[in-house]
Order: structure tokens, then sequence, then C-alpha cells
């Protein structure tokens, strides 16, 4: 099959949503970021000059006109950047996006997707590295979604854009440079379906966004020690694959969860918790989290390395429940 | 032996910000309607009058630009207690809060601290409605650099509070609106809780129950219940959530061998999430049973009277659950 | 020499300052110029990680606020902030350090080039955040107002944040509260890599201080004697409790939003001109047309402060990286 | 000065009425223990929002705020299926979800009712984004008070509304003269800088208009030129429509300060009591009353009729609240995602 870049993916997805339903709108052309790739972005800023529009800094407008525009019966697409500014913009994400279905009974529909690079992306510092999806789970209503491959990110963002329900569509700034298989056709991927990304009998390894390429890198490197990881990415949170989990969890007892966010409430606590809670009785061995600890982003290089969920820690906690009678 | 003198928990708050802007000159209480007209909980009552607007300083509906501002102060001198009206509210001042407040000691090595105290009413309750009602202390929780306390009697509010205001660091203050007329023992005078501090609310054998804020009232209840059926629970108030006392948690968790964690907020990637975790992890091999989580459904808090008390569960519930723990897991 | 005649045609009707103070402005914008251009490279270079926001170009702005402000006077800076620190009396070295994210660094390199504190200089520290650090400096006036020691707190944001609801909302409650601060906005023509007219309403940024009655003028931003009498007056309103003061300074980026931004949005002829108005080049030659200094004295003070620079940067390049140790000191006060 | 013919007048005076005994009612309801939470009423505001309203047509989109009885009652919405809402009804217009803060009938145009100052401006500036995306000829109109414009959501919204010449129509009930103000333990008015509210807008280039916000034939001229400017396609309009606080909406807690009788339009001798100057000069609904005589569009007697027919209505509507069942608690979950 031919491969793309995940950038290139979402250019693909983006494309033809637009072409699709003329209700479909970017607020925010910069999806790419501010690297060379963004250049990708310039046909659909040519096909779609009418529906395309570059907004202000002015977070909390854009995060409120998406809203707005999505109950008016329109499909905005708007990017926040880089998800650390969405704090700037999180009274309408989490007041308004994410309550109204819910506050009207049903009676109004918030089609919008908030798209946001998140993530670990060396030199970002303390308010560049920002990744805000446990805290945007936290507050209920928000659909999330988390793609790790170039393959993942197309269907899920079509997906997205095709949900009837506010979606928080969320990058590593990382992945845009990765390559892989894509199909050359249109196609969805349903919200709520994990995907188990490697096999494994051992242990389970589950990771989102970019951490499932450390896992992969992580799980090769331990295979060879003979220990059989299984990778397994949620792909969305919100709804998430509760059952895959579980299954999973079953038939190897171990579980490490490997996560970009900050330990504390975070997605390798509430995952931990989920299946201690419902798996209690498979788990041969306490649950490790790997995850960035409670500590803002440093800026130099040998720090930002100290708090990534690296493939060496991944290794270091999946020796550890192996090991563990 | 005579009665200890009692108090409201809104009353022993204010007891505490009466003492510190007496002790220092340095603490200024900023937020909406705080001034002349005392709260809309009536929870600054008589500041004004007793310190003037220099001290006690109205702000516009400009949660942002005040809380920065509060920000910029606390970096240069003063000790402001900022109050977010409604817990609903600090999503409103995301930006200043997570990306400057909580960070700029480590961002600046030390060089600048943040003495701040964020004080917000939280909970369910008097039919607010969605954006009124939530308890959203979790993602304080979730963010490096904030301390997180969450007193839930009247004297742990008073102790806390000022120790609060007189911590170096930006500390989130959260009061469970509920609670603002429970009356109970406190301290008088000078009165301090150190941050990070746990709290056994009652002693038993069978089960920990770990409940915040308003909760720990909820589990106490249901210690009561579980009492006439013979089983023992111990209730454990965290009191704060960052420091988190983790010794006192795990060391009761070890002796009773089940524990189940009671909060206010969302149940989902929240804080008893994140303590069911970290339990389950340093006790693993003592536990007989899984750690369960009670918190708020996940449904945005909704207005109607037969609705809303269905959100956060009861003592009975609660009781409920822990027997089901105690009994299936023997 | 033209550009020169209009600068000093522009300047003279300002306050003169003596030759001595007019080649420390020289020279303190030079010192920032060097610094730029030093970074520039060693960020192509790939020695610097992240991203590097120049204010090349802009060197008046800085230098004409700054060298009026006491040391006890505060200041909260934006991501294109080197300018700011170092005319707020930042050390070169440490700076430098920040930057290249060595543990001398002002923020044991944590920090970065995004995230630079000097208390001892008053400096609040650039931001990440556009706008970010607008209501800081609010707080400090609030602070200096409480203190009564006649401290003045000023505020450098870029066109960009004019669009931030926060500015807005500080500019509300600095005028109602009479806060001694000073907002200035550098004025460089893009937000990022977006033109201000493609993103600002209305008939002019003034507008959005004079709407709260806040006193409000426009400088050219590329005259360093201008900025400094535009500042003159404000800071003179503040000390003496007259409130805030909102300054448009317009000049240009000679860069991009960042080093390694192509530019392709930039208008070559548009760019040429404001070329011409290089501050430096401007009041070096203005120094020459008044008689204050000849070529060969100012080409002596460029070379003089690219080696001091380059001996700075030298030393930061040589300082260790943090270690592991120093990853949670002062996470909590 | 603008008049307006004998239907128009009339139409609006009836959406008036219906706003006026509505909003009596919600506070008897409440005296009664029948719902529990703090409310916001729009009485002394209803020529403003009646008069934009009648402008209005049906596909036109409206937010508003904590203060939205007006704006619903005055679009034509069921008051019954509204005043369920207030008390938390399973009937209501949001199934008891809401309550009285954020009440929408999402089939007459209603975007979702934000109960965050400013929130509503937002919204609204996206509505007019929306219509802007489908290229409809139609308007969103944003209800919100003075207080807003401490916010700052509200200035980014002007800015991008101006920039994209979006179809807005933002009207600033500023209902703040005549308030205690907590100096005298009142509710809160606006904390501003500015001497006028139109200067904010017009700083980011937005037309605005202000107006008598108990003048009808002011606010329905000055709305009929800022909708057609909009569908005209020059970009949003600012209107700021001045009412003089009704003495009941100023305490911290809504009292009845004033029972409204319309005869106390042609007899202003009648009037007594602490807030008589209230009735005789400010008071919307019996200036208009006294208008519509004078002017010959109706009699007296026509006018009885027809504000006895709106208090039956909105009794009917009362009893319909009272009688309807609370909402089943198994549907607690039900629509947190569509």
């Amino acid at each position: 099959m031919r491969k793309i870049s995940y950038a290139a993916a979402i250019v693909e997805a983006l494309s033809t949503s637009l072409a699709e339903d003329a209700s479909v709108s970017l607020v925010g052309s910069y999806v790419l970021g501010l690297g060379p790739k963004r250049v990708l972005m310039d046909p659909l800023r040519a096909a779609f000059a009418d529906r395309i529009f570059d907004p202000p800094t002015s977070e909390a407008a854009i995060v409120s006109i998406g809203a707005g525009a999505a109950m008016a019966g329109t499909r905005p697409f708007v990017d926040i950047g880089t998800a650390s500014f969405s704090y700037v913009g999180w009274s309408p994400l989490v007041n308004e996006a994410a309550v109204a279905c819910h506050m009207s009974n049903g009676a109004i529909r918030v089609p919008v997707v908030y798209h946001m690079l998140h993530g670990l992306r060396g030199g970002g510092a303390a308010q560049h590295s920002g990744s805000p999806q446990a805290m945007l789970w936290n507050a209920a209503g928000l659909e999330i979604v988390l793609p790790s491959s170039p393959h993942d990110v197309k269907g899920l963002l079509r997906s997205a854009i095709k949900s009837d329900n506010p979606t928080v569509f969320i990058n590593h700034a990382r992945l845009m440079d990765i390559e892989g298989d894509v199909p050359e056709g249109d196609y969805t991927i349903p919200f709520g379906h994990a995907d188990i990304k490697r096999p494994g009998r051992d242990v389970t390894v589950i990771a989102t966004s970019y951490v499932v390429q450390t896992a992969l890198t992580a799980a090769e490197t331990l295979a060879r020690e003979g220990i059989e990881v299984e990778v397994l990415d949620p792909r969305t949170l919100v709804p998430l694959d509760q059952d895959l989990i579980l299954k999973s969890v079953g038939r190897t007892g171990r579980l490490v969860v490997a996560d970009e966010t900050n330990l504390s409430c975070g997605i390798a606590s509430e995952l931990s918790a989920i299946v201690a809670e419902h798996g209690f009785k498979s788990l041969r061995a306490p649950i490790m989290r790997v995850a960035r600890p409670n500590i803002p982003t440093p800026f130099s290089q040998p720090l930002e390395q100290a708090i990534t969920p690296t493939a060496d820690r991944i290794c270091d906690a999946v020796r550890q429940v192996v090991a563990w009678t | 032996m005579p009665s200890p003198r009692t108090a409201t928990y809104r009353a022993a708050v204010l007891e505490a910000l009466f003492g510190e802007m007496q002790r220092d000159e340095s603490v200024i209480v900023m937020g909406e309607d705080i001034g002349a007209a005392g709260g809309v909980f009536k929870q600054t009552e008589g500041l004004f009058a007793q310190f003037g607007a220099e001290r006690v300083i109205d702000t516009p509906i400009s949660e942002a630009g005040a809380f920065g501002i509060a920000v910029g102060a606390a970096m240069t001198g003063q000790r402001p207690v900022f109050e977010v009206m409604f817990g609903d509210f600090i999503t409103l001042v995301m930006d200043q809060l997570v990306n400057q407040a909580a960070k700029i000691s480590y961002m600046s090595a030390g060089q600048f601290h943040v003495p701040l105290v964020l004080r917000t009413a939280v909970g369910i309750g008097g039919n607010l409605g969605p954006q009124h009602s939530q308890s959203l202390h979790a993602w304080a929780v979730h963010i490096p650099g904030l301390k997180v306390v969450m007193p839930s009697t009247p004297a742990d509010a008073k102790g806390l509070m000022a120790a609060a205001i007189r911590d170096d660091g930006p500390v989130i203050f959260f009061e469970d609106r509920m609670l603002y007329n429970m009356r109970d023992a406190v301290p008088e005078g000078d009165y301090v809780v150190p941050i990070g501090s746990a709290d056994i609310k009652r002693t038993g054998r069978d089960l920990t129950l770990i409940a915040t804020g308003r909760m720990a009232h909820v589990a106490l209840a249901a210690a009561e219940l579980l009492a006439k059926d013979d089983i023992s629970a111990e209730v454990i108030d965290p009191r704060s959530l960052v420091p988190l006392d983790l010794d006192t948690l795990v060391a009761s968790v070890k002796r009773t061998s089940r524990a189940i964690v009671a909060d206010g907020g969302y149940r989902q990637y929240g804080v008893t999430g994140e303590i069911a975790a970290i339990v389950t992890e340093h006790a693993f091999d003592w536990l007989d049973a899984p750690v369960l989580r009670v918190g708020a459904a996940d449904v945005p808090i909704p207005f109607s009277k037969s609705l809303e008390p269905l959100v956060l569960p009861d003592a009975r519930r609660l009781a409920r659950e822990a027997a089901a723990l105690v009994r299936g897991f023997r | 020499m033209s550009t020169s005649m209009q600068a000093a045609s522009a300047s003279s009707v300002q306050s003169l300052p003596a030759a001595e103070e007019a080649l420390r402005l020289l020279r303190g914008m030079q010192f920032i110029r060097s610094f730029e251009e030093q970074v520039r490279n060693l960020s192509s270079g790939g020695v610097i990680p992240g991203l590097v926001h120049l204010c090349a170009g802009q060197e008046a702005v800085a230098v004409g606020v700054c060298s009026l402000l006491r040391a006890d006077d505060m200041i909260a800076s934006n991501h294109r902030g080197h300018g700011h620190c170092l005319a707020k009396g930042a050390d070169v070295t440490r700076l430098a350090a920040e930057v290249l994210g060595r543990r001398t660094g002002y923020g044991l390199g944590r920090g970065g080039s995004l995230h630079m504190f000097d208390a001892a200089n008053g400096n609040l520290g650039t931001t990440g955040i556009v706008g970010g650090g607008v209501p800081l400096a609010a707080g400090a006036a609030l602070s200096a107002k409480r203190r009564g020691r006649g401290q003045v707190a000023v505020s450098f944001f870029g066109d960009g944040a004019l669009n931030q609801g926060l500015l807005f909302e500080v500019l509300n409650m600095a005028s109602i509260w009479r806060l001694p601060v000073l907002f200035v906005c550098e004025n460089n023509g893009f937000g990022e890599f977006t033109a201000i007219e493609d993103v600002t309403a209305g008939p002019d940024p003034l507008a959005r201080g004079l709407t709260f009655g806040i006193a409000s003028e426009t400088v050219d931003g590329m005259d360093v004697l201008a900025v400094r009498a535009a500042a003159q007056r404000a800071l003179a309103r503040a000390r003496e409790r007259g409130g805030p003061s909102f300054l448009v300074c317009n000049t240009y980026r000679f860069g991009g939003h960042h080093v390694g931004d192509k530019q392709d949005y930039k208008d070559d002829a548009d760019a040429k001109a404001w070329r011409l108005k290089d501050p430096i080049e401007r009041f070096g030659g203005w120094l020459q047309h008044c008689g204050m200094a000849n070529a060969s004295a100012i080409a002596a003070l460029k070379t003089e402060v690219d080696e001091a620079v380059r001996a700075a940067i030298e030393l930061a390049k040589a300082a260790p990286l943090p270690a592991a140790d120093d990853l949670e000191l002062h996470l909590h006060a | 000065m603008p008049t307006l013919d004998r239907r128009t007048s009339l139409s609006i005076f009836q959406r008036m009425l219906m706003i006026r005994h509505f909003e009596e009612a919600v506070i008897a309801l409440y005296k009664q223990g029948r719902f529990a939470s703090h409310y916001h009423l729009y009485i002394g505001q209803e020529a403003t929002g009646s008069a934009v309203l009648e402008t209005l047509s049906e596909k036109d989109l409206i937010c508003t705020t904590h203060r939205n009885h007006g704006h619903i009652i005055g679009r034509g919405c069921d008051p019954n299926r509204a005043m369920a809402e207030i008390l938390g009804r399973a009937s209501g217009f949001n199934g008891g979800r809401s309550g009285t803060l954020h009440i929408c009938d999402h089939s007459h145009g209603f975007l979702s009712t934000s109960a965050v100052v400013g929130g509503c401006a937002g919204l609204a500036t996206g509505a007019g984004f929306g219509l802007k995306v489908r290229r409809e000829p139609h308007v969103a109109v944003g209800f919100f008070g003075d207080g807003a414009l401490e916010e700052g959501l509200v200035s980014e919204s002007f800015n991008i509304a101006a920039l994209w010449k979006l179809p807005v129509v933002y009207v600033c009930e500023n209902n703040s003269a005549g308030a205690m103000g907590p100096q005298q333990g009142g509710y809160p008015t606006a904390i501003t800088a500015t001497d006028s509210f139109v200067r904010l807008p017009a700083a980011y280039g937005i037309h605005c208009l202000k107006v008598d916000g108990t003048d009808i034939a002011a606010v329905y001229a000055a709305a009929s030129a800022a909708g057609q400017r909009c569908r005209g396609g020059d970009g949003p309009v600012f209107i700021e429509a001045f009412t003089t606080r009704w003495p009941g909406s100023s305490p911290l807690w809504p009292e009845l300060a004033t029972v409204t009788d319309l005869n106390d339009a042609w007899d202003p001798a009648r009037i007594s009591g602490p807030h008589a100057d209230w009735s005789r000069h400010h008071d919307p609904v019996l200036r208009v009353a006294r208008e519509l005589v004078a002017g010959g569009h109706a009699s007296r007697d026509e006018l009885m009729a027809r504000d006895n027919e709106a208090r039956m209505r909105i009794a009917a509507a009362a009893n319909f609240a009272i009688d309807s069942p609370m909402p089943a608690p198994a549907s607690v979950g039900d629509h947190v995602f569509a």
C-alpha cells in the first residue's frame, strides 16, 4: 500500500470533508503546526478560500465561535494550535460546547471539531508542551481522539467531522512527519474501537498518541529478551473501548500504562484504576504507570528527556511487572 | 468540661482571613462582589469595613485579567487571596493559573514566588444547574506547581486557610458551598493546619473510606450505618490533595486491606482514579479487593430537584457498596 | 544620509540627551542587535533546541523605554523578549546560558528563551502565551501603588496581543484603579505570520486604550528618541499617580516570527523601506549629523559590543547542562 | 422621531404583556417554594426585547443569557414549557436540566443559553459565522447585559465579527441606571472605565446605535436598521438600549416591588408606594399602554382585554408546570452525547 506522512493524511481527510459537505469550515489553517509541513495546507487554502478563515490570536473567541457555528447547523473545524493554548479558551470549551447537548435535553447538537497539537516536542518548555486530554476527559461531554498513525488519523478525522458531538482531536507534534500505509480512498474509523498495534501474551502495554510509537519500539527490545508485549492503543478516550482493554489484561494478567499526560489524575491513573476495579482478579502484578512526572516541562534537553516516557522507561516498568511474584 | 467554642464553616474561613490580614499587611483580597457586598455567600462580610478598598478589592467581571493581576501582585510582594465566585469559573482563569501561576517559581528557578490563594466555592446543591455546581479540583491536581486543599470541617477550613495564606506558592482552596452553614468546634485565635497532612476522622479495621470535602461527611454517615452491620470502617480525609499524605492512606489500607475512594468531582479521570491507582500501586500485596471509586456521575450537573441529588452518592449507597466489598471479597 | 536627516528632523523636537547618554542609547541598541544576530546563527546552526524569537529591528522600543526606568521599576515581557531583558540590565552571559539551556542560565536552563526571569532587575519574565505577561505588569503596578515609592511597571507586548481579551480586561482595570503601569505595544506589523490588518479590526489600535480613558499615543518605534520622549511623559504621569498610559510603537521585525521562518508572507518593497529606518543606523547617522560621534567611533563601538557578546556566548556554551537533580528544584516555593 | 403602525405596536405590546405576567408569576411560584435556585427577571426591559424580536424572521438565530425569560416568551415560545423548565419539570424546554439559567427553545432559533457572563456574545458571533458559511440571509442576535462588556471574550468576538463582516446584532441591555449597587447592599453593577459602552465596540469598527430601551418605536427602528445592515453583508451592529433597573431586580434577591395594573397607565394618580417614580416614568408596559391609547391605536378596554388574556395564559402555564412530572432519575445520563 502507498505510504504517506501523518500530516499528508490529515490534509486528505480535511480535503475530502470540505469537498463533501459545504457546511464544513476551517477556523485556523495552521493545522499542521508551524513546521515546514505547513505548506501542505496551501492547496486547501486555495481550493476552499471561502470556507477557510485565519482568526486573530483570540483562543477564547474561536472556541466559542466554533460552538456557536455548530449549534447553528454547520460543522466547523477549529484549530487551537498548541494544546497549551486551549487553557485560554477553556470556558467556552467546557462550559458551552461540552454541556449544550445535555443541557438542552438533546435538542441542540454541537458538531464542532477542536484540533490541537500536544506533547513534548523538543524545547517546547512549560507553555508549549501541554497535554490537556486527561483534564478534558474529566469534563463530561467531549469526544476525545488521539490518533497514533497516518492510517488512524485519516479515518478518525473523517469520523470526527461527521460526528454530531463536540470532538477534541489531538495530534502529537512529533507524529506529523512519520510515514505509514494509508489507503487512497475515503474511509472512516468508528470511535470507541481500540486497536491492538502488536499482539503479545506476557504483558499489556496501553499507550496513546505518540507514545504508541515509543511502546512499539520498547516491545521490539523486550521481544529480544523473550518478553512478548501486547501494545494496545485506545485511539479514542471518549468513548473508551473498556472491553478490549479488560480482555487483553485478562489474557496477560499484567499491565503497564504509558502516556504523556502528567501522572496525577492523568490517563495512566484512570486506566489503571478502571482495570484494577474491573479486572482485579486477573491481575498478577500491580499496574505500573509510565507518565510525565508532575513537573512543568523544562526547556533544557537533558531535563526534557528526563520527564519523557521513553522506550527505556517502558521496558523497565514491563520488566518489573513480569518479575513480580 | 466546658463544651468547645463552635463556629460555622463560613465564619471559620472568615476568621482566618481576618487573622491573616491583621497579621500581615501584604495580604489583600480580590474578587467579584467581595467588597461592600460582602460576597455572594457573605463569605467576606466585614473585611471591607475593616480593611478598606485598598486591601479588599472588587474586580470587574474579568476573571482572567483580574486573576493575572493577582499573580503579578503576588510576584511583587503581595499575598492576594483571590476569589473565584463559583468553582465552575476557574475555567475562565485557566491560562493564567496553568501557564503562569503554577510554573513561575519553577521557570524562574525560585527567583519569583507566587504566594497567592485562589479560593472558590464548589459543590452540588441548591439547584444551580450545569454551570454553577461543578467540582473541578482534579484539574488543579493534574497541574504541577499548584497545591490543592479541600477542607471538610470548620476547624480544618480555618487552619488550612491560614496555612494557605502563609504558603509561598499558589494554593487552590476549594470550599464546598453546602458546608458553609455547618457548625462545629473551631479553635479560637491563631490556628494553623499544615498542608499535606491527612486526618483520620474515624478509626476502623474492615475497610478504609478515603473521602474528600463534603464526601468525608457522607463517609462518616456511611460508617455509622456499617457499624450497625458490624462492619468497622476507617474514614480518612486527605484534607490536601497536593501534597498528598500517601503514607497515612497506604498505612491504613495495609491494615484494612480494602478501600473505597469518595470525591465530589467527576468520576472519570479524576481524584478517585488517581488515589485508587496510587494506593493499588503501593499496597497491592495487602489488598483483598479492588479499590472502588465513588464520585460525581459523568454528566453536566442537572438543575432539576429530582435529578440533582442523583449525581453524588449518599451515605446509604456508599454503605451498600462498602458492605458488598467487605462481604464479596472475604 | 537622507534617512538620518529625517531622523534628525523627527527627533530634533524631542529633548536632546547629552552625548554620553546618546552613546549609551546607541550602545544599548547595538548590544541587542549583536546578541540577536549571534543567537540567530547559533539557532540556525541547530545549537539551540525549540523556537527562538528575535527582536532585531525593534531595539529602539526596548532601549528607549528602559533607559528611563529605575532599578526598582518592573517590566513584564513577551516571547520576543531578549531586548527587553538586556535593556533592563540582564547579565548577557546568564541570558545566553538560558537561551542555550545551560545550568548557569536565569532559570537553570529550564525556561529557555521563552521564559527568562530576572528578579534582581525587576524583570517579571518573558512568556510564551500571547498577552500572558500583560496582567503580571498590572499586578506589579498594584504592588507599586500600595508601596507608594513611585515605582512603575511596564508591559511589553506585540500587535498580536491587541486581540486578546485579556488585554481588554486589564486595560479596563488599570484605568479604574489608576495603576502606575505603561502598556507598550510593539506594533511590528505581524502577529506570528499574519499581517496586523488581516486580524485587527477598528480604526486604530490606539482606540483600544482611549476607549477606557487611558492616555494613549502612537510613536515612531524606529526612533529611539521619539520612544524615549513618549515614555518620559507616560512615566511622569504614572509616578505622579496619574494612572496608566498606552503607547503604540510602530516598528518592524527584521527577521521572521522565529528563526527558520521563511517569511514568504512579507512584501519585499515593504521590508526594504523599513530597513532604511533601521533604528541603529538611523540614530548613528543622527549622532554623526549633530557631531556627537564620528563614523570610526561608531564602528569601534560595534566591534567592541560584538566582541563582548561573543565572549559571553562562549562562556555560556562552555557552561554545563543542568543535571537530573535540577529537575524538581523550586517546583513549590 | 420614528412611529409605528397599529399592527406592529400592538404585536410588540402583546409580547410585553406576556413577558410581564410571566415574570410576575415566576416570583409568585418562587414564594410558594416551587423552585429553589437564584433567578433573574426581565421586568423593566420588556420593550427592548419585544421590539427587537418583532423585527426578526423565523429563521433568525438568538442567543441569550441568565436573564432569558423575556427573550424566550417574547419570541413566542411555549410559556408552559418555559415555566416547566424553571420548575425543573420533565416537560420543560430542557427537560429540567437547566432551570431558569439556561432555558432555550431550539425550534425557535435559540442557541444554547449561557449563564457565563459574556458567553452569549461568543456563541452569537459563532451563529453569525455559521450563517455566513451557509450563505443564508439571516441574522444572529445576541442579548446581554452591560456587565458582559467587562469580559475579554466579548472584545475578541467584536474584533472577529467586524473583521469577517458577520451578520450579528449585539443588543446590550444596559439596566444599570437606578440600580442600588453593592454599596447599598444591592445587586452589583458594571465596573468599567469607559464613559460610554458604545465606545468599546466602536474601537473595533463596529457600527453602534444608542436607544431608549422603553421606547418601542426607537428600538424597533434601530433593530430594523441593524438587521438590514447585516443582511446586506455590511457586518455587525451594536445596539445599546437603556432601561432603568426595576426596583425588584435591584436587591440581591428578586422581590415583587411593583404589581402591574394597566389602569395606572392612564391614571397615574392611582400610583403610590416607594417605587411610584419607577412606575410613573420608567415602567415600559405602562408607558406603551399610555402611548397606544393616546396615539389612537387601541382603546383602554381593548388593552385591558389583552392584558387579561395574557394573565390567564400565564396562569395556565404556571398550572401546567406545577402539574408536570419531575424527570425520571434514570434519565440523568441521557443526551451527554448526541
